[in-house]
């Protein structure tokens, strides 16, 4: 069991350097090519969500814990500003073509839960919490 | 060793748009220029993935949009090879339903021949 | 160019899980399998040391940078407590079999810059940086 | 799959530790108490590195105790198989200059024949 938080910034190279890293640690702890590629593309949607809305804040900060407590991989993502949202934020179904609410969807299809709440680091920020059980087969 | 690398190889049935890499936010724009530049020039499209590592939901918008696109102008788009995860991903958000998805470029020119029937 | 800051404790498979999350970071940058693992090798050490020094400290917390600016990749480690050390205390020969030194001195010959100053998130901390060039052939 | 798997195999020439995973702080003792089981109970050591994937301070210096102890006893420590980066570890030690490094438990075996020389 173990968890590790990294602070970075809203910069594309860093966003990038971290979904990798998280993707890795999947693989590194026995998750298959398409659970670890599943939680990446999540992982990634909420660091594009919380890009968009920190730097909208003015902080371009990003916090981002990742925990494995086998066989369960759980990827946090926070950032400063409004809106916030909550859970009923995910839609059930496929949202058309040009609106909102893709991000979301996905994140809610591919993972086995996914919880948003407010940032516990600052009163207008926002947490989503995403966490995918490993087969382990 | 781009982020992602793009390129057209015209064959007599279709174009082939080759992306290698990965489609995320800093390189979407890059892949939807290229899609731009095919879709709605008459011809059918094939968008090679088998190098394809990661494609972010700006990148899943951009497939639907050129398959909209291509659809009002009587054309094709053809997704081939996509990684089991990436296959995965166009069956969440349904893709799969609308495009016809195969294993390789090979195959995806056979589909279009069927369809054209024999010469 | 990136830096990612993580932050963990002194458990044990919090050190591997960021060490392999480095070794990870150093192949996906291009580097060598050698030059991966020597970077491993050598923030192992310096992972080891701090957990020693947080631990005797009494937090038990741990820093670590992580940056990579083409074709450098450097880590950095820092904790709290003491003894300091400075770049002195890199050995420039084979220390005795029994000696203390080997950590730092595998860590001198392993890298390619090193530098140890006191911590600057802390008074009596110490943070150790170490740099290598992939050769990225 | 536990961090580091250690096993012996008692072959006619020599003992035959093999490790498989990684040499840290927390499982240096794992590979302490294998050693010591080993060294001078008056047979040869041959350490199977082909698995072992790291190798920390604490590991290379429980190399340095068990050959000391060898030699005392008038054995010898082999070390077959080590990977490029365990390889230059050992080299950047100086180990590489006091016991024999080679690629495979067969080249080791070779070694301690040719030196207990033919029957
Ligand atoms: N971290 C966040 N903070 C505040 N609002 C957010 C955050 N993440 C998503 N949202 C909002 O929730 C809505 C749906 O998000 P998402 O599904 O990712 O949308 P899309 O994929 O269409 O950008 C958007 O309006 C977005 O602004
Ligand atoms: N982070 C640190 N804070 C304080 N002292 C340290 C730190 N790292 C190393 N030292 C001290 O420097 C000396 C040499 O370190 P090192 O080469 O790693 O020794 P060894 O490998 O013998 O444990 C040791 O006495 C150790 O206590």
């Amino acid at each position: 069991m173990w968890k590790l938080s990294v602070h970075l910034t809203t910069a594309l190279p860093e966003l990038r350097a971290v979904r990798h890293l998280v993707a890795f640690a999947c693989r590194n702890e026995g998750g298959t090519d398409i659970e670890s590629g599943l939680i990446e593309i999540s992982f990634g949607e909420a660091l594009a969500n919380a890009r968009l809305h920190a730097h909208a804040s003015g902080t371009g900060q990003i916090m981002v814990d990742i925990a494995y407590d086998r066989p369960a991989m759980t990827v946090s993502v926070y950032n400063d500003g409004s809106p916030l949202l909550d859970r009923s934020a995910i839609p059930d179904a496929r949202p058309e073509e040009e609106s909102r609410g893709w991000g979301l969807y996905v994140i809610g299809r591919a993972m086995d839960e996914v919880e948003i709440q407010r940032s516990p680091h600052s009163d207008r920020g926002t947490l989503i919490r995403m966490t995918k059980n490993f087969a382990l087969v | 060793m781009d982020i992602l690398e793009c390129h057209v190889e015209e064959l007599p049935e279709a174009d082939v748009l080759h992306v290698r890499g990965e489609v995320d936010l800093g390189t979407a724009p890059l892949f939807q220029d290229a899609l731009e530049g095919l879709v709605g020039n008459g011809r059918q499209v094939i968008v090679d993935m088998s190098e394809l590592r990661y494609l972010d939901g700006s990148g899943l918008r951009l497939l639907f949009w050129a398959r909209e696109r291509s659809v009002a102008h009587g054309r094709q788009v053809l997704l081939a090879g996509p990684s089991p995860v990436l296959r995965r991903l166009l069956q969440i958000v349904g893709l799969d339903e609308l495009v016809p998805i195969v294993e390789t470029v090979a195959e995806a020119i056979e589909r279009l021949r069927g369809k054209n029937g024999p010469i």
